[in-house]
């Protein structure tokens, strides 16, 4: 699986390697409310990739010598299992996993009102058990359900996607094939309610007017997710059924 | 503490009231002392593993993820291929769970496991050879606790047996002592079916398969796995506490009897394939 | 030595490897008070199997915030010197070190008054110089006198032993080769004043009847063992000459 | 942070401070919004290193080394070289920075300057394989920041690029599979020179190369790599904070300009050997 | 480069390997106040051995606990980047830069009046970005300059060098291939008022005698860089041009 | 400290006691200042290590293993063998101490050895060659601090030396250029007998072999290592403080003196088998 490259990414019907048309998502699947120990929690499927988040907090920081006076610490790791990528991850924390977790956590803390929560720690645990593409931005679509979930004050939901660069198109929500044999990958997150955007990061090569592109592209994915986002929290405060994975 | 005192009030005022339910054989979850909490177990649920299973038990939510890599051998088992069990809290399991490498618990936990598929027999690690004293298959079973209400070790050892039980094994051929993929994949025979229950003593009573509440106000807890011919293949006392000598009787016999229940449960559940008794019963 | 495997454990006259009978310890010696720097230590033999312990404490716990405002923390820490195994133990804690650190932690827990030394800590230091089987139930021994040594108040001793079955036979207080080739390890701790289990482990294969059997057998020498702790202590609380090893 | 608010009051103060000076399209260094702070470059100044730049940006000064040995390649990339990027946050370059193993700061610098030079295709890796499959040059890229005065990803990069376009690499010969030092050493081409600009955004306005007191104050900041065909080769966000949509066209052709700008000062500076064109086109 | 022994280190003529006299240290440059951020530095260049230190507090010593009663602690880190030496050298700390840091902490502990700042940490840290010899006596010259760059007050500044064996002759302020191919190599610290020193270690063999004549050799050494000390911090009083290396 | 002040009022009243003793030539264990404390050393006590020795000097308690391994040589140094010297602190020879990796005063201790036994020659590690460039002994020195009394490098020292003179090293046959064990062992020949003396020094005044309460309060001290020829092979100057220049010579000519009591008290308890003087001499 993913061993080689495939031939072409896009076919002559314009169809990708898994069906979708390039402005295309994945199947999408959220569910809120799935870890009962933790104070929030989701689980967030974009096809193949599979993520739960959950959140603790606000507590008291610890240790208290890392507490602020003004705000809480905003804590965030994002982790993945050994066997969710194709070679067996190391056990410990990869530098790619301290990387992400620093975005991630950056991302978070923009729409957070930390403020209300002074010398307190809210901790954002992500766990990827499937990695097929875009496990960033989907933790990050779980992380701020999770916070909502916990009823953690936020100035708005966090949806993300990538967009990318394939056999010289632009396409929406990549899998991990295209993420790997394709020309560039942009993980893009926004608080849509103030069209701003707070992950942004670009591993490969586009033009001025591709980004741009790709850009309205992740915009049009992303307001696609808030919705879904909506709905699983409305269900969430409806019922509470158990989650199969 | 001294022998079984904690004495902490609110655990105390807990510790009361799972008591004398306990007395009237009752527990704060509905469930009889002798019985388990219900149990699921999903396998092949994880494209990227070669073997995966979730099982729940409870509240409890487990998910084991195996991969298959080709190593050498240990020198003094030339002919025989290697398993390694890890274990990890994962701190959104739990507020007692920590982020960092495994502390005593994990180690703990991956060590009971790991035990108990190994001294149960579990595996014909004979089966997992390429060239003796070259290349053998190493199986790496790596258990994550994704939700913890109480008794990991129970649902852990299930569904790494579940995910052995699935496991899909890459063939390879040998050519000119080197080895090569061919693309296809074995599954592998399993060769016994150990099981644990845990074990929690208070007082003079004792339950199985405590959830957290209760967990936390036990005397003392120990798990106790057994095969399918009813041998004890595994012990661990886990927590401080003492065990009354003459208890153990009935709590053996219990827990022969439970696990055999959780035999059966795994049996309708996972499309095992068991080795034939013959070969099973060599070692 | 121990590099490959007897042809048999036990001989037509039902004798051992090393000469013993099935129910028969190995020659054992006990010193206590035999590290100057510590507030109690022990030195404990089971034939080739030896073993240091020592005690620090009551003391204040450090860092601060890990103390208990109800009681003692008992920490402990099991370790074997590099040179004391067939193969180079490497540096550091193996995970089996730090598994058997915890059983015996919570054995040495069930039986001390920690209730007495609230905010305090009470550190025990088990050091392997030699192991030849049974290192966990030696160092367990060893740690109860060096807990006794330095004075704090016990409901009891911990003695212990480990039984197990070597050619379908159970035996008692297993050496190295015993345990290797044998068919199954079971470690046991008692406070023999109340006859109860402080520590139990079983690494192999018993059927029921031969688990009760190996219990009763090690009931028998943790009765044995016991005397020969209150000896050590008569004697080490009516002289103090240096050790020997 | 909800959005943009930053609470600490004398933040504020200076936050207003440099906020007022941009509305005048002014900066407190005296510097235009749009312009970098001055940069130096010192090539070949560690003798013991295959390569070496030590790069300052105004306040900011940064030392990188390339260390080459032979090594094996990845196997999915039998014919290619190795390169991998660390970088050190010393603390001797700030109050900010704590000895020890890197941490995510230093862990993202490195990534980034990672990303820029594979995603800008500086490096024709193929040209450091040795023996197919076999043998391949390894360059440890190792960044240190001496000094530290704000934005410590632009001179990294400079210093990465001017390190790797000096570097002398040991030539090798294969004898019977095996390879042997020469004595002589041979120049890397680059095959592209990507640089990267961080742009900082305070309010509808913004500034590029931020020096420390700017940093603190901004409401967001983001590092844009391209090359010299105007392609956009990385960009990272890299601080809380949210990246208003309608202000990206404006930064992203700031970004190409500015760099193109310190692309000249490079090419001034050091003696650097660009691959033909047409090869550098190829991947 | 230094992958093999010289046929002789000291040629028909007296001369070294670098033409240097016996006695003769290598060109030696000295800047003080050269990193703006930290509260005092210095760069040191003793030939090829090339140098950064810098100072920071007196602060408050963090975390809390570790702070003293009635003293500041000094904390001190050596260092060298991964290609300052001939093979890279690994990331992290060494147990030679441990040890290193070590011995050149107490060197600078024993000039200064850490008594003044009770409760606070004052912290000194060592790069060594090229290393030709001599790295350790280089970096504590550094430190103390640095030091005082930075207000501490010291009773005496600290100036250091190694002398050695070299083809049976001692020598002073040894490059690395003479440390290396040499007979022995022993760096000494002194401050220089007090005729006291600081720093002593020896890695090889000497007579007593040729001890002693060591000794006089590294004290002529150490009183020439004493004096480019001084001259450097009186520049660096007058005046403050930046650095060029 | 300034110099040698040192403020705390205990240690001061310590000091000056330890100081006024020390006038009269006498100390608090009734010492005379140039006095060691008793040594002790026993081998061969541990079966499973190829050497072992257990030392005590005074109150200190040192235990030191070596383990004999096979590897690959230094690529520098094709047909020498390799040791390593690891010393480890243990939490139950001292309040001082701290369970974990070795912290400086480990290290420390293990270079001190590590250079005084390589310095001093003890080793002839051509000896300990087994196929050139290929394969050659590895051994592995651990020492253990069990009890701290104050100076543990004297006795590490000794205990290695004995450990040493007492190995019994695993013989080899090279076979086809593999290497297999014959089941006999052979004593290593030690070249020269390197020892140290810890010497301490209180104003004008200097002792030996400090024990810890004279550790605690001496002005400094430092570690003296010298051969059988009285030449000087290691020093370590190891705590702050200054150390009068004029005071070096006594201080040097008792060390060589001191080293040699230690050296006869060696050769009267260890089987030692020296190489011949000719031998010994190379290098």
């Amino acid at each position: 699986m993913g061993d080689s490259k495939p031939e072409r990414l896009i076919d002559e019907n314009g169809r990708r390697i898994d069906g979708r048309r390039p402005d295309e998502l994945r199947p999408i699947k959220i569910e809120v409310g799935v870890l009962d120990k933790s104070d929030g929690s989701a689980y967030v499927e974009f096809g193949g990739t599979r993520v739960f988040a959950a959140v603790f907090g606000p507590r008291e920081a610890h240790p208290k010598h890392l507490a602020l006076p003004d705000r809480a610490i905003l804590n965030c790791r994002y982790h993945m299992t050994s066997f969710s990528v194709e070679e067996r991850k190391p056990l410990g924390m990869t530098r790619r996993e301290v990387e992400l977790s620093k975005v991630i956590r950056e991302a978070l803390e923009t729409v957070t009102f930390l403020e209300e929560f002074p010398r307190a720690s809210i901790d954002v645990y992500i766990e990827v058990i499937q990695a097929d593409g875009g496990t960033r931005t989907t933790g990050l679509t779980a992380a701020s359900l999770a916070l909502a979930d916990a009823g953690i004050p936020m100035a708005d939901l966090i949806a993300a996607v990538a967009v990318g660069k394939v056999d010289g198109q632009l396409v929406l929500d990549l899998c991990d094939v295209e993420d790997k044999y394709g020309e560039a990958d942009m993980p893009v997150a926004m608080a849509p309610r103030f069209n701003s955007i707070v992950l942004l990061q670009l591993n490969g090569r586009l033009t001025p007017s591709e980004f741009k592109k790709g850009l309205a592209l992740a915009q049009k994915g992303i307001s696609e997710i808030y919705k879904l986002q909506q709905e699983a929290l409305k269900k969430r405060f409806s019922t509470s059924k158990p989650l199969e994975v | 503490m001294f022998l079984t005192s904690k004495k902490d009030l609110t655990a105390r005022i807990m510790r009361d009231k799972i008591y004398n339910l306990l007395l009237q054989d009752k527990r704060i979850d509905g469930r009889h002392p002798k019985s388990l909490r219900s149990i699921t177990i999903q396998t092949d649920l994880i494209a990227k593993a070669d073997g995966s299973a979730l099982v729940t038990m409870g509240g409890t939510k487990i998910l084991t993820g195996i991969k298959v890599e080709v190593g050498s051998p240990f020198s003094d088992r030339p002919d025989e291929g290697i398993f390694t069990v890890n274990a990890e809290l994962l701190p959104l399991a739990s507020t007692s769970f920590e982020p960092g490498p495994p502390d005593e618990r994990g180690v703990e936990l991956a060590r009971v496991v790991d035990r108990s598929l190994r001294e149960g027999k579990a595996l014909d690690l004979k089966k997992l050879c390429l060239v003796e004293g070259e290349k053998v298959y190493v199986l790496f079973i790596d258990i994550y606790v994704l939700d913890y209400d109480g008794n990991y070790f129970d649902p852990a050892l299930i569904s790494a047996l579940a995910a052995l039980a699935t496991l899909k094994i890459p063939k390879y051929e040998v050519v000119n002592g080197e080895v090569k993929k061919t693309g296809e994949t074995f599954r592998l025979e399993l060769t016994s079916l150990p099981f644990t229950v845990m074990m929690g003593i208070l007082g003079e009573k004792f339950l199985v398969d405590p959830q957290i509440e209760e967990e936390k106000v036990l005397d003392v807890s120990l798990i106790i796995g057994t095969d399918e011919k009813g041998n004890i293949v595994s012990i661990q006392k886990n927590t401080s506490g003492p065990i009354p000598v003459n208890l153990l009787d009935t709590i053996l016999d219990t827990a022969v009897e439970k696990t055999e229940e959780i035999r059966k449960k795994f049996l309708q559940e996972v499309p095992v394939k068991l080795a034939a008794e013959g070969e099973a019963a060599e070692k």
